[in-house]
């Protein structure tokens, strides 16, 4: 019984860990069609931003939750106007683009970090669970999971940026109509999604062995959660981190990591060739 | 046909084969061959039947994999020669027909082009185990198949095909790849591919079977890669998953983008070039690889979308248009615009 | 043409170093040596501190009045981690540069890809990295430490400290599948089991399933092989978890990239370990060792096992080519095997004849307040793994790595 | 005029998730016959349009072309039963010229040498040899219309489906279009759907009006417009 409560949360960490890493590229891939491939670095980044305000002496959690984020959205507004706002509705030449931004930054936090691996202690002590010790930081990894699906959700659905937002992929004539330049709202976008890739990086940061090729751990699974999940940025993305975790955690269990890798993998190509639109472009309709 | 596109190709493909060696070690000149063969595969399928492959590299990978693992078992090099175009040209046809006959495109065929590619990366990988053994062949995991025959001369089977005898013989197929391929382009068959390119509905419309012919395409590009696989292969003497891997395949798109897609001697161009870039960057280590690569991506992307020889040509057009005889030529130029198969 | 293309490539190969020291100085009479490690890309985390100390022996040699009278020049290339650079620069080295020795690779797939390359070009080879043994070619020597060294120290001296259930997490490649089985090995002869081995992935960076798992067989102490930095997760998670408070650790790999001092002493104490060398070793060799390294390169943060191997390499290289006195291969493969050896900072280390691989000693050791605490020393190790399937003495001709099957 | 029955459909009907877009209809067209379609938008003559040529799979019913069901076949099938379809929106290829555009169409069926001779004959059937070397994505909007209907009549079809060929056409190619679709009225049947009810009655001889996924009446051209029913559909009362 307790072994399976153990299980549970590794499960439900699972799902949590893919709902973190692919927020910030669903954001920016359901409101603007734009495939942010260098997601990976910029979690990386995130993950940097963190370690080193640690480092230097700054909260643990202001450096997670605070720090990390606002660092990697400047650096998506850098990005955004220097390279993507060249390229909105080439979905292609952004694949392309950002791929070689993933390049370029890998390189540059090889030079600056230099190659070895660094990392940051996890604040949050494990606790004993029955026979089982859990990890509580795992805990605290799936409630920020929970708070930036929710909060996602209420800022798209609720408020009025979101509805402007929202708007603007739908329709950028219409948004300009009412007063907002749609290269701002773009702009806002993709910092907000940045944001999200910093944050996650972040968060994810006590919990691995940081260096500057980190990103491509991420990058694939990120990509395709997102791309399986479809359109609808949360109630996709949900939809295929839970599908994706409870079937990688499930193989890894019962056998080999690999093995759980390549489970997600080709259910990925599955699910794919079943729904070529994603999930929520079957199911889900037009939701957010 | 002859003249226009067989031609040109011999008349620069065959003292090209005899100068580069005395300018280049023959060495290099084999692998940045292979990867001018790898180029040209993702520029045909991506350039004129308009498919975005994000995995060339496990055709690449499928096509080292199955020389080596058929070396090891038949001890011999020439039938596994052919044993590593067919495969990766049969896997690609399978696979295709499953991705095409489902209507993916677009970005779902770049997303499941490259999970394949993941799949193939992550099993190599972790195949180090002693149940993963293919005959005589161990597929080794992270370290790959060394040890294995490489091709000999086939009416000398004691001579070995190495060094600059090695480089004659994948140029001399790189020069042949590429006439096939203008050859072919010139045929309905790949008349018609590129009016898929252009408009799919249409070409639906015309009633051309899209489906099918965009699989023997990526059949074909499939082929292409596994040739190109091969001869790393024959190169290197040792094949390992780092063949399968994204890096792998971001670099042969980067190569295809910076060289042009769109026409067949940009991809081999870009790869020819950045190979070698590549290749001297590694003599220095003032500045990363990985960074200048990027940088030139995303620069090839914003400042030269259709790539560095054809805007070449364009520069080329537009320069012959200033010349004060320019008025015959500018309408051959207006020709030109049209043979976009350069 | 031949000149052409040579200044071709040197004109645009201006390497730091060749400006440094430009073509005229380097006189046609010097010994070359050439290197090729991974300075860049995922490796140069282990290839940066090995390229310096071929850099300090090389000078050490040089200003000692260098080898038969002769000065040594280095000639190295930077293969970026990348499989295919290495057989690229392999034939380079020998064809063009026409170097005298090859010290270097990193990985087994490296050591793999050029091995052949140098075998067929008659030049010798030294691959200084601790690896999974095996490799049996006349041309080649291995100055690292391999799996059975290790495990044979280390299996039975944890044992007895924790208990005798072993839970085995390795690397899912040549070397963690080798390395597991000599684990089993010396479980079973000393008595214990090993009740489960795990193999992943070297990207795999997310280990709840396993720490769960792990739990649930309840074993007295883990060993691990994993590599790498996403494996670094691991020790991480681990903690995270509370698990380093209850279940002991003992490992053959962590250290090699300095993991002890990226991880908090909260996450590393108490971790047990086996090396040839650690930086705490008391021995007047290592002072001195450590107070070059430290004068050369500022400070010797980064190194670690794998450098000093390296720099050991090529001292016992340089002991062959004195007691040869000559730089034929022939003669310097047989010096090497009549028995040279060296006082290193890792204790003596001498080659051989049989394998090719080093006879050395080893440490235990106990990470605790970010360093590596040598709790005992074994002296004069034999490569026992590799002495099991090879003997070059009796096939001369022999070229291929044996997996060990025991 | 033959009487034969050359397409055929009973009880079509197509649902989009709770919406019937065509709602059980029945329709017949006679060879050598021009048929308009008209309707509001929305009442579903786009929809059976596709449903006809492949591209979308009815959800109910019947479609025979010469006798031969035709339901669930895909659009290049369809095509070579010998249909020729014109989209709304013209579909060409751009990048291409206009000589390659055509040569495509004629060239499944035929040998390289007649399909030179076909685009050639079509081109000065429909005035644009002066064009033929020209890029797609260079032509306004009138040329492209007029090469879209090249494309087709290069394929040889003996049924022809145009989706409103007259759309943003000047009056003067709107002439030029209701010239060469008479012309091509002589060798094939036709079906036109059609927006514009100038251009409708300038060209049909029989209309066949949608409402709401059904046909609402099937007539010759002055009695649809003379119907009462007909003007208050297009008022937008419900009949």
């Amino acid at each position: 019984m307790d072994y399976a409560a153990v299980v549970g949360v590794e499960i439900f960490y699972a799902v949590a860990v893919l709902v973190l890493i692919s927020a910030g590229l669903a954001v920016i891939f359901g409101m603007m069609r734009v495939i942010n491939l260098a997601h990976g670095e910029f979690l990386t980044l995130g993950g940097y931003a963190a370690i080193v305000s640690h480092q230097a002496g700054v909260n643990i959690y202001l450096a997670m939750l605070v720090v990390a984020p606002l660092v990697v959205a400047v650096f998506g507004v850098l990005v955004e106007r220097l390279i993507i706002r060249w390229l909105y509705g080439r979905l292609i030449n952004t694949m392309l683009a950002t791929w070689g931004l993933s390049l370029a930054m890998m390189g540059a936090m090889t030079m600056i970090f230099g190659n070895t691996t660094t990392g940051i202690a996890t604040p949050i002590a494990g606790f004993t669970f029955g026979r089982y010790q859990l990890s509580g930081y795992n805990l605290f990894v799936i409630l920020m999971a929970i708070v930036v699906a929710v909060g996602l959700y209420l800022a798209l659905k609720t408020t009025r940026a979101g509805l402007i937002a929202r708007g603007a992929m739908q329709n950028a004539e219409m948004t300009s109509a009412f007063g907002y330049s749609p290269s701002r709202v773009y702009l806002i976008t993709f910092a907000a999604g940045s944001a999200l890739a910093g944050l996650a990086g972040g968060v994810m940061a006590p919990l691995v062995g940081l260096n500057p090729a980190s990103g491509a751990n991420y990058i694939a699974k990120a990509f395709i959660t997102v791309i399986a999940g479809g359109a609808s940025v949360v109630s996709g993305a949900l939809a295929s981190a839970g599908l994706f975790g409870v079937i990688s955690q499930t193989f890894t269990l019962l056998t080999t990591p690999a093995v759980g890798e390549i489970a997600l993998l080709v259910v990925a190509i599955i699910l794919l060739r079943l729904l070529p639109t994603g999930i929520t472009g079957r199911f889900f309709k037009g939701r957010v | 046909m002859f003249a226009r596109d067989v031609l040109p190709a011999l008349i620069i493909g065959v003292p090209a084969m005899f100068v580069l060696p005395m300018l280049f070690d023959a060495y290099t000149l084999t692998v940045l061959t292979a990867y001018a063969l790898l180029a040209l595969s993702l520029g045909f399928i991506w350039g004129f039947a308009g498919i975005l492959c994000f995995g060339q590299a496990a055709f690449f990978g499928l096509g080292a994999y199955s020389f080596a693992i058929a070396a090891l078992n038949m001890g011999s090099a020439w039938g596994p020669f052919f044993i590593a175009i067919l495969v990766p040209a049969v896997f690609a046809a399978v696979f295709g027909a499953l991705l095409f006959y489902g209507r993916l495109s677009d970005v779902y065929l770049a997303v499941v082009t490259l999970v394949m590619t993941l799949i193939l990366f992550k099993f190599m990988n972790s195949s180090a185990g002693e149940i993963y053994k293919l005959g005589d062949a161990r597929l080794g995991g992270y370290n790959g198949i060394p040890g294995f025959e490489t091709l000999t001369i086939p009416w000398d089977p004691g001579e070995y095909l190495y060094d600059e005898s090695l480089f004659y013989f994948a140029f001399g197929l790189l020069v042949l790849v590429y006439i096939l391929l203008r050859v072919l382009l010139k045929m309905p068959f790949g008349r018609a591919l590129v009016g898929i390119r252009e408009n799919e509905q249409r070409a639906e419309l015309m009633g051309y079977d899209i489906r099918l012919m965009k699989t023997i395409a990526f059949s074909i590009g499939a082929a292409i890669a596994g040739l190109a696989g091969c001869l790393f292969a024959n190169w290197a003497e040792i094949v390992t998953p780092a063949l399968f891997s994204l890096g792998q395949s971001a670099e042969i798109i980067i190569w295809v983008i910076v060289g042009g897609a769109g026409t067949l001697l940009g991809p081999v161009v870009g790869a020819a070039i950045l190979g070698y870039t590549k290749f001297l960057l590694g003599q220095q280590s003032l500045i990363d690889n990985t960074f200048v690569l990027g940088v030139i991506l995303i620069l090839a992307v914003l400042l030269l979308p259709q790539g560095i020889f054809p805007s070449l040509v364009r520069l080329w057009h537009w320069l012959l248009a200033r010349l004060p005889s320019a008025a015959p030529l500018r309408r051959r130029s207006g020709r030109s615009r049209r043979d976009k198969d350069v | 043409m031949k000149l052409n293309r040579r200044t071709l490539l040197k004109g645009a190969a201006a390497s730091a170093a060749s400006i440094a020291m430009p073509q005229v100085v380097m006189g046609a009479d010097n010994i070359k040596v050439g290197s090729i490690i991974d300075t860049s890309g995922i490796f140069d985390l282990y290839g940066k501190p090995m390229d310096k100390a071929v850099t300090l022996a090389i000078e050490e040699i040089n200003e000692s009045g260098g080898l038969l009278g002769r000065q040594l020049e280095k000639i190295d290339y930077d293969t970026q981690s990348d499989m295919a650079l290495y057989t690229q620069y392999a034939k380079k080295l020998t064809r063009s540069d026409k170097v005298d020795v090859v010290h270097g690779g990193i990985l087994s797939a490296s050591r793999e890809a050029i091995r052949p390359t140098l075998r067929k070009s008659k030049t010798l080879y030294f691959y200084n990295v601790q690896y999974e043994g095996g490799v049996c070619d006349r041309n080649i020597f291995c100055t690292g430490i391999t799996p059975a060294q290790q495990a044979e120290v280390l299996v039975p001296e944890t044992m007895e400290r924790w208990g005798k259930k072993i839970y085995t997490l390795a690397a899912d490649y040549n070397y963690g599948h080798i390395t597991a089985k000599w684990i089993q090995h010396y479980a079973k002869e000393n008595g214990g089991e090993v009740v489960q081995t795990d193999f992943f992935p070297l990207d795999v960076a997310d280990f709840g399933a396993t720490i769960a798992k792990i739990q649930d067989a309840a074993p007295d102490m883990i060993m691990s092989a994993l590599v790498g930095g996403a494996h670094l997760s691991f020790y991480r998670q681990w903690a995270a978890a509370g698990m380093n408070k209850k279940i002991p650790m003992a490992s053959t790999t962590m250290g090699v990239g300095n993991e002890h001092v990226v991880l908090t002493r909260e996450e590393g104490d108490g971790i047990m370990m086996v090396y040839s060398y650690s930086k705490e070793l008391d021995t007047p060799e290592n002072k001195a060792f450590l107070s070059k390294w430290d004068a050369r390169f500022g400070n010797s943060d980064d190194l670690h096992e794998l450098a000093v191997a390296t720099y050991q390499g090529m001292h016992l290289w340089a002991e062959g080519v004195r007691k040869a006195d000559s730089i034929d291969r022939e003669k310097v493969i047989e010096a090497l095997e009549s028995g040279v050896s060296f006082d290193a900072p890792t204790g003596k280390i001498s080659l051989d004849a049989k394998t090719h691989h080093a006879v050395t000693s080893v440490h235990l050791i106990e990470v605790g307040d970010q360093k590596m605490n040598v709790v005992k020393s074994f002296g004069e190790r034999q490569p026992v793994d590799t002495q099991g399937v090879c003997d070059l003495e009796a096939n001369p001709d022999d070229n291929q790595q044996y997996e060990i099957s025991i | 005029m033959s009487n034969r029955v050359e397409l055929e459909s009973r009880g079509l009907g197509m649902q989009f998730g709770g919406v019937h877009a065509l709602a059980g209809v029945d329709f017949k067209l006679r060879r050598q016959e021009l048929r308009c379609l008209i309707g509001p938008n929305g009442a579903g003559k786009s929809t059976f349009f596709k449903c006809v040529c492949g591209m979308l799979k009815p959800t109910a019913g019947d479609i025979t072309i010469r006798g031969q069901r035709t339901n669930g076949l895909l659009p290049h099938q369809v095509a070579r039963l010998g249909i020729g379809i014109k989209t709304q929106v013209p579909s060409v290829m751009n990048g291409l010229t206009v000589r390659e555009n055509l040569w495509l169409a004629a060239r499944r069926d035929n040998t390289s040498a007649v399909a030179n001779r076909l685009v050639a004959d079509i081109m000065d059937r429909l005035l644009i040899t002066d064009l033929a070397a020209e890029l797609l994505e260079t032509l306004a909007h009138g040329k492209r219309q007029l090469v879209e209907l090249g494309i087709v009549l290069a394929g040889q079809p003996w049924l022809i489906l145009l989706d409103e060929p007259a759309a943003g056409l000047t009056a003067d190619e709107v002439d030029r279009m209701i010239d060469v679709i008479t012309d091509i009225n002589r060798e094939s049947s036709l079906i036109i759907v059609e927006h514009d009810m100038h251009f409708v009655r300038r060209i049909a001889r029989q209309v066949t009006v949608f409402h709401q996924g059904r046909v609402l009446i099937d007539a010759d051209v002055d009695t649809v417009m003379a119907s009462q029913d007909v003007r208050d559909v297009y008022l937008g009362k419900q009949v």
